[in-house]
């Protein structure tokens, strides 16, 4: 493959990802709407399309066109900056997560992701650690108070919780023995017995899967830990002083989190585009993986939504005990023990 | 070879009760560390017994090595333990008499503070004194002679808040230095010249050095060296000037330590280092003369004592001596022999003038007592025993050994008709004074207080502080955990020479004789011409008659002066003013001492090594750095200005420099 | 020839991050400036091959040091810097020593040991074979590090409570209201 | 391919940077950034003499680095938490009682 050709194919793929992501953060809104509403006994978006489908294509065009509003006393640069380091840090992530195998087009042979590296999984942790400085970026350049509470929140947690869901991670892969998040996928093909899938879920990372979950929910700053933008005390928390496109892009960036995030899960607990026996024409042989990856992510969001519509929010104070008093404790447990079942089964 | 002895648990078991004692002793109940001593030191004993009646089957030597302890090129140390004869005697000897006067404490000490202490520091006494005798090299053997020396300090300072005891400790361990550093010097000359202090390969090179070399000036050294570390534990001229101090430890103490055992280290050693005295016939006259004068002088002094312990102490001394005059004449198994019975009446003598000092509460000054024997018979009776085994009289034990003694310093070919003279006269005094004392103690009217129950109260009060619970009423018998080590140690007084000392020497001889020979038959030969006779047979017998004559004239004397007409003693006082007073006062030992040696050193320290090196130089180099310190940091100070910033421009500025250093150095 | 221009683009906005730490004055520009050079450093780093090194330079430095700072600066509610003059000697002793220094090394570097020349990737250091190493030949410094770690974490509880809760001690903490 | 002796260079500027920061800035969060830098540059010249000489070590060392990096930014912050509690300022200029 020359550098023509690469550089062709990445741009391709990097427009394909950033389509279907954006429409697919466009449309976990609308799910969430949707299910929080029958959630809560009423209906969701019902207006606009059929089911209220077009209702993200409305929201969208609302935010495009309302008057960008900058209150003055803000530190500027970075009140422009931080929204754009927040969706930026969050959309690129996308980048590295591989959603099915190898595939040939037009005789081109391509990894069915925007670059495969061999340390995808740290390179996600990375951006999804400098996620943060979006954050709290926006909650102090705002030069308001709920905003600069929103923002040593979400950094005090997120620098927390980052912890707890890195140490989850590496019984993972001490398991599969790569950060290559493909070989992840790869070592959990097969099944026992027949019929239990070797994910590693069912490999006995169920803990770790926990803990992920919960740091997850943290890191994302979702209910029940979605203190940094917490309505009924912060008004909005850190994008109390935003409005239009800045505030769209918070909203798409938290989404666009909330996919990286199911789409690791689903690579690393949920053994990624494995599914049940190839069955069916060559065509659908080559679709079902990515219907597998897909209907895993849906289900993990599917959990995020439910979680948001079923809990109330934590207190800060109890929030950070449960991050340092008990997740943390509970990866390094979960971490000794794989490593000593690893071992001796080396 | 025979089933292993486990040697090394002998000397251990007393360690372990030293230490259970030691560490928890504080929290035990009496009866608990009473039981751990007793325990662990009776163990000792029995395990002593056990390889005692397996001795039949043994072969001797034999040397359990546990662990390398030090390993240098060629010089290699082992902890090893070595047994044969001689060390088997004395670790019968060491357990047997150590066990009883363990037994003998619980009912002396039963009333003192620190009662655990005691015996904890008496288990360690025993721990030391069994490595010594089973050392089976010299290094081995320093530990154990060192350990005896700490334990017996600790002993003699036992009652430390009284001033002369803790002072009495520490010369007591002072004195005993000097002795060791001749044994130390002697170690480093075996080291240098023979590549090991093991007493096998020792023995071996010096039985194997040419006959022209032996008695030469490396073995006279070392003998004269051993010699001197000999007498600063044995209490010999000119080092035995702790031994009466020593008596302010408690009175089982003395017993064990200070008569029976640890002072009889010093003629152990000369016995087990025969080879080397063989060897180096000055060394060995010097052994016999010092023996000798010890014995004589002592002897002197005792007759003067008042003080019932001083008397026994001087004793003990003047008995050494005769060990000391009979390994001078190469005499080893009769000085071993003496050692053994002596062991044996010594401690019985201690121990009973202990029952005799428990019983008047504490009285120590044989002119305060009289008249005893009605109140304490079991101690009086147990007494006699010791003392007419002491004089010499058939057939108790001190007669045979003390007869092998004599007769071997007359017959032996080192020895010499002197020594035999001096050694009857000795016997004489010994027999005196001992009956003196025995005269004193327990025949005529009694002179202490009416009350003897007060002195009882002031006495314990003194001692521990512990008002006694237990009823004295007056003078009083002692109990009977005291009394049956008295009724063992009397019989064994009695009994314990009619061995005879041919067979007692046909038994050691493997370790004292064949020793020689087995090393080397032919230089044996030469060096030791064959013990000519001079004249057997009926000298003997004469030579004994007069020994016994000697003691029994000396019994005769102190019935004279002290039964018969008490008012002679100050007269004959009187008469020998001069003499007197000098005897009395131990011949002004300890003040010649004071004045030549412990005087000077003093002065020499407060004035040149305190005034002069520590305040003029050592202080004076401290004082004056720190106070140029202070000007010079006084002018620095202004560079600290507190400013952060400033400090890191030191730093860069610093770091340049330091930089441009070390590029020029790279550079050039 | 791509290797030696991206190294140049990154090397410069590390250069100019630097420089703007420098010249901000407002502490948190100066702390996403240099958030700004550890991002291109873990370029620089991956440029040589140490992937490793690289994305731990992302998560540890700028993803938690620097988040941490942000956070004090933000806690602090720390201003603009007022340029006072309290320091005469980091001007007249400092400068000079730090250019006397920085100059002799460059010239050093330059003249002397100008002659090895990396590749693109030139050590790779895979996180297995770093982990052994670790593990291995570094396990005791390793220990030590962690125990110095622990010791920091306790150091900066201990320092950053308020006085007053420390000197009650945690058992005493009154039950709050859940 | 890139003369090692660039990577050094660069290393060295950052290191000045951060020299230069510690003596020209007053905010002690800043100069406690400036420390930071010169680790950083540091830490690059560790990665490139690794790469120079082929011995992984030289990466090994910048974990090594940048965990008592983290440590000492835990510690520090915490003191400089701890002095703006009592003194009220971030100046180092002002916080200078520790003189004669």
């Amino acid at each position: 493959m020359n550098l023509g050709e690469f550089t062709l194919v990445a741009i391709v793929k990097i427009v394909i990802a950033f389509i279907v992501l954006l429409t697919a953060v466009a449309y976990t809104v609308w799910l969430e709407r949707k299910v929080v509403g029958h959630i809560q006994n009423r209906w969701g978006p019902t207006r606009v399309g059929p089911f209220g489908l077009l209702q993200p294509v409305a929201d969208g065009l609302k935010f495009i066109f309302k008057e960008d509003l900058t209150p003055p006393h803000v530190y500027k640069p970075l009140y422009i900056a931080a929204p754009m380091i927040a969706l930026i840090f969050a959309l690129t992530s996308i980048s590295v997560i591989p959603v099915g195998n190898w595939i040939t087009v037009f005789g081109i042979h391509t990894p069915l992701e925007i670059t495969d590296v061999n340390i995808g999984l740290l390179i996600v942790l990375g951006i999804t650690s400098l996620g943060v400085y979006g954050v709290a970026l926006a909650g102090w350049s705002s030069n308001s108070k709920y905003s600069l509470l929103g923002g040593l929140r979400a950094s005090a947690q997120m620098v927390s919780y980052e912890i707890s869901l890195g140490l989850s991670l590496v019984g993972v892969l001490i398991m599969a023995g790569s950060f290559s998040l493909r070989d992840i996928v790869d070592a959990q093909g097969g099944t026992f017995w027949g019929f239990i899938p070797r994910w590693n879920i069912f490999q006995g990372q169920i803990v770790a899967f926990f803990i992920y979950l919960m740091a997850a929910y943290a890191e994302t700053n979702r209910i029940p830990f979605d203190l940094p933008e917490a309505e009924t005390e912060l008004v909005a928390g850190y994008h109390t002083e935003y409005s239009a496109m800045k505030f769209a892009m918070f909203f798409m960036a938290e989404y666009a989190n909330m996919i990286t995030v199911a789409c690791l899960a689903t690579i690393l607990f949920l053994g990624g585009w494995h599914g049940p026996h190839r069955f069916g024409p060559p065509l659908l042989q080559a679709i079902l993986p990515m219907f597998w990856f897909v209907a895993k992510i849906f289900a993990f969001l599917f959990l995020y939504i439910w979680v948001r519509g079923t809990l109330p929010r934590f207190r800060y104070d109890q929030l950070m005990a449960f991050g340092w008093k008990f997740l943390l404790p509970l990866a390094i447990a979960n971490l000794v023990i794989t490593a000593l079942i690893v071992a001796l089964r080396a | 070879m025979t089933p292993n002895l486990h040697l090394w648990l002998i000397p251990l078991l007393p360690l372990v009760g030293a230490a259970l004692n030691g560490l928890f002793g504080k929290r035990f109940s009496r009866q608990a560390v009473a039981a751990v001593a007793l325990g662990f030191s009776g163990a000792a004993l029995v395990m002593a017994l056990w390889i005692a009646a397996q001795f039949s089957s043994l072969t001797l030597p034999r040397v359990e090595t546990l662990a390398t302890w030090m390993r240098a090129g060629d010089f290699q140390v082992d902890f090893a333990f070595y047994l044969d004869q001689l060390s088997l005697v004395m670790l019968l000897v060491v357990t047997g008499v150590g066990f009883l006067i363990h037994i003998y404490s619980v009912g002396y000490m039963w009333e003192e503070g620190g009662f655990y202490r005691f015996f904890s520091y008496l288990n360690l006494f025993m721990f030391f004194m069994l490595t010594l005798v089973l050392a089976s090299n010299y290094l081995v053997m320093f530990i154990g002679w060192e350990g005896v020396g700490l334990a017996s300090y600790l002993l003699i300072g036992f009652w430390f808040t009284k001033d002369s005891a803790a002072s009495a400790g520490k010369k007591a361990f002072i004195v005993n230095r000097i002795g060791d550093f001749g044994f130390l010097i002697a170690l480093f000359l075996m080291i240098k010249h023979f590549g090991s202090l093991n007493f096998e390969q020792v023995f071996r090179i010096v039985a194997g050095m040419p006959a022209e070399a032996a008695g030469a000036g490396l073995l006279t050294a070392i003998g004269l060296l051993l010699m001197l570390g000999a007498a600063g534990k044995s209490a010999q001229i000119p080092l035995y000037v702790w031994l009466p101090d020593a008596m302010e430890g408690p009175t089982p103490v003395s017993a064990l330590i200070h008569a029976a055992t640890m002072v009889t280290a010093g003629v152990y050693m000369v016995a087990r280092s025969h080879v080397v005295f063989d060897r180096a016939p000055q060394a060995l006259m010097a052994v016999a003369i010092v023996g000798t004068l010890t014995a004589l002088f002592a002897a002197t002094i005792g007759v003067c004592q008042t003080d019932i312990k001083k008397v026994l102490a001087y004793s003990t001394i003047s008995q050494l001596g005769y060990m000391f005059m009979a390994c001078g004449v190469a005499a080893y198994s009769a000085g071993i022999f003496h050692l053994m019975t002596h062991a044996f009446f010594k401690g019985l003598l201690f121990l009973a003038a202990g029952s005799v000092i428990h019983a008047v509460g504490g009285e120590q000054d044989m002119r305060r007592m009289g008249g005893l024997r009605h109140h304490i018979p079991w101690t009086f009776w147990t007494m006699t025993a010791a003392t007419f085994a002491i004089a010499g009289f058939p057939p108790f034990a001190g007669f045979f050994s003390k007869d092998a003694i004599l007769w071997r310093a007359y017959s032996s070919p080192y020895g010499s008709w002197v020594y035999w003279a001096i050694g009857v006269f000795t016997a004489f005094l010994t027999s005196f004074y001992m009956f003196r004392l025995w005269f004193l103690t327990f025949f005529g009217e009694y002179r202490g207080e009416a009350s003897a129950s007060e002195h009882v109260h002031l006495a314990s009060g003194s001692r521990a502080g512990t008002a006694s619970t237990h009823e004295h009423g007056g003078i009083h018998e002692s109990p009977k955990v005291m009394l049956i080590p008295l009724v063992i140690l009397a019989v064994l007084s009695i009994c314990g020479g009619w061995v005879g000392s041919e067979r007692f020497d046909a038994f050691l001889s493997p370790s004292l004789r064949t020793g020689v020979t087995a090393y080397s038959p032919e230089q044996t030969a030469a060096a030791t011409p064959a013990p000519e006779p001079k004249e057997q047979g009926g000298s003997e017998t004469l030579l004994t008659g007069i020994s016994v004559l000697a003691a029994a004239s000396g019994l005769f004397l102190a019935w004279l002066l002290y039964q018969r007409r008490p008012q002679l003693p100050q007269e004959i006082a009187h008469a020998l003013d001069g003499f007197y007073q000098a005897v009395l006062h131990k011949y002004y030992v300890d003040e010649i001492y004071a004045a030549v040696f412990v005087k000077p050193l003093i002065d020499g320290s407060s004035r040149i090594l305190w005034h002069g090196i520590d305040q003029d130089v050592i202080d004076a180099t401290l004082d004056n750095s720190a106070e140029g310190a202070c000007e010079v940091s006084d002018a620095m100070r202004h560079m600290q200005s507190g400013n952060l910033r400033s400090y890191a421009g030191w730093i860069a500025a610093g770091a340049a420099v330091v930089i441009a250093y070390m590029i020029w150095m790279g550079i050039r | 020839m791509l290797h030696l221009i991206v190294f140049s683009v990154f090397g410069l906005v590390c250069v100019a991050g630097a420089v703007n730490l420098l010249v901000q004055r407002h502490p948190i520009d100066s702390a996403l400036s240099l958030v700004v050079v550890m991002g291109s450093l873990a370029v620089e780093y991956l440029l040589l091959g140490a992937e490793f090194v690289a994305a731990v330079q992302v998560i540890v430095y700028a993803g938690a040091i620097m988040v941490l700072f942000v956070f004090v600066i933000m806690l602090l509610n720390a201003g603009t810097e007022d340029r006072t003059k309290g320091s005469r000697v980091a001007m007249l002793f400092g400068i000079p020593g730090m250019l006397i220094g920085s100059v002799l090394v460059a010239w050093v570097l330059l003249e002397h040991s100008g002659t090895g020349r990396v590749a693109v990737g030139a050590l790779p250091g895979p996180p297995k074979v770093i982990g052994w190493l670790l593990f291995h030949d570094f396990l005791l410094p390793f220990e030590v590090t962690s125990v110095l770690v622990l010791i920091a974490i306790m150091g900066a509880v201990v320092l950053a409570s308020h006085p007053e809760s420390v000197e009650r001690g945690p058992t005493q903490q009154p039950k709050r209201e859940g | 391919m890139v003369p090692l002796s660039y990577y050094l260079v660069l290393s060295g500027i950052l290191f000045a940077c951060g020299v230069t920061g510690f003596l020209i800035k007053r905010n002690i969060i800043t100069i406690f950034m400036s420390i930071e830098l010169m680790l950083n540059g540091v830490n690059l010249s560790f990665v490139a003499f690794a790469a120079q000489w082929h011995a992984l070590s030289g990466q090994v060392f910048v974990f090594f680095v940048m965990v008592v990096a983290a440590a000492e930014s835990a510690v520090g912050l915490a003191i400089i938490i701890a002095v703006y509690r009592t003194r009220e300022t971030l100046n180092v200029d002002r916080i200078n009682l520790l003189k004669l």
